[in-house]
């Protein structure tokens, strides 16, 4: 393919300072000056931001020229800050580079960040250290741009790290709850455990290909025969799986997504933007990023699918058992992180993407109400002690069951298009190892965990908004719409999460509305194209597409009609508020019905799957086994090994002769 | 005369005489003062010795290496760096000492003087080009040390650590002294390089006619002790180079001897038991000096010994080679201190512990410099870790000489606890401090664990294309150091926990001393400048070890022919196949 | 043979000369007899009790600086012997050396270290 | 004038040195251990003085003259160690010595 311009473009270089500055101006002063201009600072700076954001696309956009293949090409915008070391023939630039894959990404970031900054104006008004929730938020986005804009592999490791410190921050927000700081250190040390494979993966690079910038990345990439691929299979597959054990770690996927259900003890705004919208897609992003790496190892690209939808599947199980909101919201950011990996697998890197940006918008959409259905119960979260909020707090209610639809996957919703996509190329591929059997098996999979998305979506909806309200008087007496600074965002991202996906429709979609066309797919064709042009897909014409749209549209809805089936029945009968007791003792009755009903069909089965994958996969063998089994291996090894160590000169003598022996034997033998 | 001393001897030993005088002023002053006065100008005047010092070290970077003192010492850029990193660990040592002293009321000029001799030793040892100056260099480092160690005569503690600490050091100087001896017993002569050519002169005859090699070897003037022996007397299968050194047992425990000793110098399991005690036990200011300026100057006189004298092949990867003792000491001490660390509840052990741990990772590289082929230059890497890690200890154990007060030390855990917002500057510089150590971007820490690592792949890719034996072995150390790091960020981040998510259990006031805080911000200021633009001190290390005099692997030796050595080591290598 | 009766004319005259010495001071001599006269002499103290009794530290002290200042010879005698060859430039060397080991000197005076008390 | 070989010298100097490792392993009183590490500082002059009239080279005997220098200055600060650790315990028994451990 051909080579891509690329401009100078110094402004890059502020977009990523803007943040930093912001928070080490509160991180010094914060403590000292009044809370306004602390919110002031971080917002501003962050809007700011996104403002420059928006001018750098537009720059890019204006960029755009034909590529030799008849597709537009919008080259890239480079801002090299410093060289940042050189060792001998590794020259590592601090260098930022803007291309369409990378300005999604800081859209999103500034974009859904700015919203969250505002929100977080009302969600933390009163805490106590307010100003440093301010620093460390900044903070994360200034490492996260770090991580999309870093053209070289180390400047990403740097972001990638820096992320990984900043939701360490703020997951352990509140330390005066162990369990809470303990969340955060899991969070940190199960990350590591992703990093040092990535470092691996640099190392192996740096002797490979000479270099860790992903611009001379693609270049060798590129100029690599048939021969040399086969030659090289072996170490491109290691390459490939070592980056995606890191991105199991930082997105979550099994088998270290454990992480992530634990990080729900942050504040709500950090789980919205950091372990929805933006850290947690960073292995999606990396994969992208990479793509014309991965695609020349089939196996890794196999790998990544299975684990992806297995993931997706068995994250929704779990989802479905979970009563605490944010824990509900958790695991299916997992099971939707899950989908992004399959899509990344199968070779559909756009799809990946597409489904990465609405996921951002509805998945912040539904914590952010999340978080004002917290906030407006006073830190209730737990959604049996919920229930018929609509009437207390309307906009949080209509924003919701937006999200609701979008992430259901309800025609026409930004999740129906991004979610269809994924299917689809799951179905069509063919260079999956497993062969088209894989193809079929994935495809239900994903399937399955549609349908169950839907339905445990739509149980959290029903139980928290509809029916009767099963709080208690004291609390019911406070519950009160949330200000304005929470509501805005929320109405801005319902927007986008109802309308965003259509700048990615379908061909099939676009073809019969008369050749619409896929706005998002020709914007990220520069950097994507290739790698899909790598595989080939099955099926022509459009009779399977439609037939998987139509499964996954049907299954979509099947599951929001079975979760009002179970718990959307109008139990607010109008002589509820007549005789109390009677309207309480119907109510009972009826979830007590419902309960029955549902353990007696696919309920239990599901249940009894979801519970087992909580219990056994999560619980046992990774919190009990890897994670804190692990670390209390080392301690306790330590604590033996330091016996050792018993004071007494003469056994550190004896110690050294010992040593001597043992090597005089090794050398002299 | 022959035998004068010329102007460029003393020249390039200047660093060495600046600290010598400074070290005898500062006695004097101490001395013809009266009692009772502060001597806290003392570390001034000493950090000006320092200044100088390094001054005159950098005067000479124009001078090209060369051997001085009649081939006794050498003058080139690894000396010429190794000498700056030595003066800034001293200086700031000097610069948070006073303080402490004075709380610990034991303010007196002994220890700037002491502090000065010690770093001279240091600056004298790595540029020692023959055993006897290096072992009289060695010396001088250590009982500086060691008086040091029991500075504070009124702590129980400093004298145990300090009694250790010594009869330990003098076992190992001892053992260094017999291998020393047997070495020389096998080649005649205490001379570094000429060693170095003559044992692999020995290696080398294996396939190549002995009477001309000997004539070689007289050729040689350094060589001329050497020339002495005769391969008549074949009562010890020493001499007899006509075999190679596969059959000098003797010499293979001479060498043995050395290198464990300079090991156990450096601490690295399981020759590290002294360590921890002597660390903790010292007062802090003297911790970060033992931790920071002697484990750099015996990290850099180990990599001059194995350049200069043993980086033979046959010494390197033969049957009895050391690499395979240096793969075995990297793992361990990765290992056992990453591990008892975890275990401490002592910030000053834990510190200890870490320490052993970078010996570990520093080793690391060390193996991947005598793996295969060898790449001396790979030994950079040791170089710039060396840097990053010295700034990162003594601004880790000056924190806590900063915090410690009379009769209340600042030395658990606990006691950090809050001080991150009661002290913002300074939870700020031991979060730096921490986050270097445990190698997380972007702190000079991460750059230095990301460079030995990458040579010791490099040495792996080396060793895959000639085929050498075990180079897998040397992946999986990497492989196991990663992970070991990966453990090692646990205790790290136990410190950053207790700065910033406990409350405090006691009142704890730093004492607010000028010079300390300078000190400290220095060195947080270099672990953050160093992990952002490391390229300088890439280079500057790159340059220390490409411009070591008398490396083994350089041509050296040339043959009437012009036939250069390394055809002999290649001869050799195949006749060892 | 006849080499060694010399040597028996010796040892028999030793014998002599010893005798008549002190058969001369048994029969002249003055004798007034004290306890103290007839008390070992053992260099002022006591000979008697343990052998092991505990030494004052100060015994170290000044143990310590004679070994400092005693080793110096060995690098002193060398040069003594060659000093005539290396005339003034030898001189010189050998002064700096001196030098330095009396600023060690003067330190340890100042310190106190000579004292006994 | 008989002349012994080599090896008779290295073979009462290794054993030298062994005693004085074994000593320092063994003996619990501080000052023996010392000067156990004395004796092995001398068994490697021995060493050092066989090899350099093997060699007939005199750079062995210089080395010796350091060694004896460095072992009289060591001498000196074990010494002042074990005086100075003498004062706070009242004891010089190494194996009482363990503040530090763990």
């Amino acid at each position: 393919m051909q080579d891509i311009p690329i401009y100078e473009f110094t402004l890059l270089g502020w977009i990523a300072l803007l943040p930093l500055l912001g928070a080490i101006f509160n991180g010094i002063l914060g403590a000292r000056l009044p809370r306004a201009l602390v919110s002031t600072v971080a917002a501003g700076a962050m809007g700011v931001a996104f403002i420059l954001s928006i001018v750098a696309v537009w720059t890019l956009f204006q960029g755009r020229f034909e590529g030799a293949d008849g597709h537009t090409l919008y080259g890239a915008l480079y801002h090299n800050v410093f060289t940042w070391f050189e060792v001998g023939s590794l020259r590592v630039d601090f260098e930022l580079l803007l291309d369409p894959l990378s300005a999604v990404m800081i859209l999103i970031i500034t974009g859904v960040g700015f919203l969250i900054h505002v929100y977080s104006i009302g969600y933390m008004e009163g805490d106590r250290s307010w100003w440093r929730f301010f620093t460390y938020l900044n903070f994360f986005v200034f490492a996260m741009l770090m991580l999309v804009l870093g053209d070289n592999l180390v400047v990403l490791f740097l972001g990638w790290e820096g992320v990984g410190v900043a939701s360490y921050l703020l997951i352990g927000f509140w330390y005066e709850d162990d369990e809470k700081a303990s969340a955060g250190k899991k969070a940190f040390i199960v990350n590591r455990v992703g990093d040092f494979a990535v470092l691996l993966a640099l190392f192996l690079l740096v002797i490979y290909a000479g270099s860790l910038s992903v611009v001379e990345l693609r270049e060798w990439a590129s100029t690599l025969s048939p021969a040399q691929v086969t030659a090289l299979g072996g170490v491109l597959t290691a390459i490939c799986i070592l980056l995606f054990i890191g991105c199991t770690g930082k997105s979550a996927q099994i088998p270290l997504f454990v992480w992530l259900p634990d990080a729900m003890a942050g504040p709500t705004p950090v789980s919205a933007l950091i372990h929805a919208a933006t850290m947690v897609t960073a292995g999606v992003y990396l994969i992208a990023r990479l793509n014309f790496l991965f695609v020349l190892s089939p196996t890794a690209m196999t790998l990544i699918a299975v684990i992806g939808g297995l993931t997706a599947f068995f994250a929704a199980t779990i989802g479905v058992v979970q009563n605490d909101i944010k824990k509900v919201l958790a695991y299916s950011t997992v099971s939707q992180l899950g989908f992004m990996f399959l899509a990344v697998g199968v070779g559909s890197f756009f799809a990946g993407v597409f489904h990465l940006m609405t996921h951002a918008f509805f998945k912040a959409l539904l914590f952010l109400g999340a978080g004002s259905v917290i906030h407006g119960m006073h830190h209730e979260q737990d959604i049996r002690r919920m229930g018929g909020l609509k009437d207390y707090m309307p906009i949080t209610r209509w924003t919701f069951l937006v999200g609701c639809l979008a992430i259901a996957g309800f025609p026409l919703f930004s999740g129906f298009f991004s979610k269809d996509e994924i299917l689809w190329y799951t179905l069509a591929n063919v260079h999956l190892l497993g062969g088209v059997n894989l193809s079929w098996f994935l495809w239900f999979l994903a399937l399955g965990t549609a349908f169950l998305t839907a339905f445990y979506m739509f149980r959290l909806y029903f139980l928290t908004f509809e029916g009767e309200c099963r709080a208690d008087e004291k609390t019911r007496s406070h519950i009160h719409e949330s200000p304005l600074a929470m509501t805005l965002p929320l109405v801005v991202l319902a927007v986008l999460a109802g309308f965003g996906g259509f700048v990615g429709i379908p061909p099939v979609l676009g073809n019969a509305l008369g050749g619409l066309p896929n706005v998002m797919h020709d914007w990220l064709y520069q950097v994507i194209g290739p790698g899909e042009a790598f595989f080939a897909y099955r099926f022509e014409g459009y009779g399977m597409a439609w037939m998987s749209m139509a499964a996954a549209t049907a299954s979509g809805i099947g599951g929001i009609a079975l979760a009002w089936l179970f718990y959307g029945k109008p139990s607010d009968v109008p002589g509820a508020m007549a005789e109390k007791a009677a309207a309480v003792h119907r109510i009972l009755s009826n979830k007590y019905y419902v309960d029955e009903f549902y353990a007696a069909t696919v309920g239990r089965g599901v249940t009894l799957l979801g519970r087992v994958c909580h219990r056994l996969v999560d619980e046992l063998l990774i919190d009990t086994l890897l994670v804190n089994g692990t670390a209390r291996l080392m301690g306790f090894l330590g604590s033996v090994l330091r016996v050792v160590q018993n004071g007494q000169v003469q056994r550190y003598v004896a110690f050294v002769f010992l040593g001597i022996a043992i090597i005089l034997y090794l050398v002299l033998r | 005369m022959s035998s004068l001393i010329t102007p460029i001897d003393i020249a390039s030993t200047l660093p060495f005489i600046v600290l010598c005088l400074f070290g005898m002023v500062v006695l004097l002053l101490e001395v013809f003062q009266r009692q009772g006065q502060s001597r806290s100008y003392l570390a001034y005047v000493s950090a000006v010795g320092f200044a100088t010092a390094a001054f005159s070290a950098w005067l000479l970077m124009g001078v090209e290496g060369q051997l001085v003192f009649h081939d006794m010492n050498y003058i080139d850029g690894f000396s010429k760096v190794t000498a700056l990193l030595m003066c800034t660990a001293g200086a700031v040592t000097c610069l948070i000492a006073p303080r402490y002293l004075a709380e610990l009321n034991a303010d007196r000029g002994e220890f700037y003087a002491l502090i000065l001799f010690s770093a001279g030793g240091m600056i004298m040892m790595v540029s020692a080009a023959d055993f006897i100056v290096f072992f009289m260099a060695l010396e001088l480092m250590s009982i500086a040390v060691y008086a040091l160690a029991a500075y504070v005569r009124s702590s129980r503690v400093a004298a145990e650590a300090g009694f250790k600490y010594f009869l330990m050091g003098a076992f190992a100087s001892a053992i260094m002294l017999y291998g020393i001896a047997l070495v020389y017993g096998a080649t005649g002569t205490t001379n570094l390089a000429a060693i170095g050519q003559l044992l692999s002169y020995g290696a080398a005859s294996g396939s190549v006619d002995p009477a001309l090699l000997l004539s070689k070897v007289s050729e040689q003037g350094a060589l001329a002790g050497a020339a002495g022996y005769d391969t008549t007397t074949g009562d010890l299968l020493m001499l007899n180079y006509g075999s190679g050194t596969a059959n000098m047992p003797l010499l293979y425990l001479g060498i043995t001897l050395v290198i464990v000793s300079a090991v156990f110098k450096v601490g690295a399991v399981p020759f590290h038991m002294w360590l921890p005690d002597a660390y903790s036990g010292a007062p802090s200011p003297v911790g970060a000096f033992m931790a920071s300026a002697v484990k750099a100057a015996a990290f850099a006189s180990l990599l001059r010994l194995l350049a200069l004298a043993f980086f033979d092949y046959e010494l390197r990867m033969g049957p009895m080679g050391w690499v395979q003792v240096t793969f075995f000491l990297a793992l361990l001490s990765m290992a056992i201190g990453n591990l008892v660390a975890i275990a401490q509840t002592s910030v000053k052990r834990m510190l200890a512990y870490s320490s052993i741990a970078h010996t570990g990772y520093m080793l690391v590289a060390i193996t991947a410099m005598g793996y295969g082929v060898g790449d001396l230059d790979l030994g950079a890497s040791v170089v710039f870790y060396l840097f990053a890690y010295v700034f990162g200890t003594v601004g880790a154990f000056g924190i806590l000489a900063y915090l410690t007060r009379s009769r209340y030390y600042v030395e658990r855990f606990s006691d950090l606890n809050g001080l991150g917002y009661r002290y913002p500057a300074l939870g700020v510089a031991m979060t730096l401090f921490m986050l270097s150590s445990a190698g997380i971007p972007p702190t000079a820490g991460f750059i230095a664990k990301f460079q030995v690592f990458k040579a010791a792949v490099i040495a792996y890719g080396a060793g895959v294309e000639a085929g050498e034996p075990g180079a897998l072995l040397l992946l999986a150390l990497v492989v196991s150091g990663i992970l070991f790091s990966v453990v090692g960020v646990y205790y790290y981040l136990k410190v950053i926990v207790h700065l910033y998510m406990r409350d405090p259990v006691r009142e704890v006031t730093a004492s607010d001393s000028g010079p300390a805080r300078v000190g400290i911000s220095v060195c947080a200021i270099a672990t953050l400048v160093i992990g952002l633009f490391p390229g300088p001190l890439l280079n500057l290390s790159e340059q220390a070890m490409s411009q070591m005099e008398g490396r083994h692997d350089g041509v050296y030796v040339q043959y009437e022919d012009g036939a250069p050595i390394e055809d002999l080591q290649r001869l050799m290598r195949e006749g060892s196949r | 043979m006849i080499d060694y009766v010399a040597i028996l004319m010796l040892g028999l005259v030793g014998v002599a000369m010893c005798a008549t010495v002190v058969a001369l001071s048994v029969l002249f001599g003055p004798r007034n007899p004290s306890r103290w006269k007839g008390t070992a002499y053992e260099s002022g103290s006591e000979p008697f009790g343990d052998a092991r009794i505990r030494l004052d530290v100060k015994y170290y002290m000044i143990a310590i600086s004679f070994i400092m200042f005693d080793v110096e010879a060995v690098f002193l005698l060398p040069w003594a012997v060659v000093a005539k060859d290396y005339g003034a430039y030898g001189f010189v060397v050998a002064m700096v050396f001196v030098t330095i080991l009396v600023v060690g000197l003067v330190y340890e005076w100042q310190k106190g270290g000579l004292e006994w008390d | 004038m008989l002349s012994l070989p080599l090896s008779w010298y290295l073979m009462l100097s290794a054993t030298l040195f062994v005693m004085g490792a074994l000593g320092l392993l063994l003996r619990r009183n501080a000052i023996v251990a010392f000067m156990c590490v004395e004796v092995m500082l001398n068994a490697v002059n021995l060493t050092f003085i066989a090899f350099s009239k093997y060699h007939q080279d005199y750079t062995g005997q210089v080395f010796v003259f350091m060694v004896i220098a460095v072992a009289a200055a060591e001498a000196g600060i074990g010494l002042a160690m074990i005086v100075n650790m003498f004062r706070h315990k009242h004891s010089v028994q190494v194996d009482e010595a363990t503040l530090l451990r763990h």
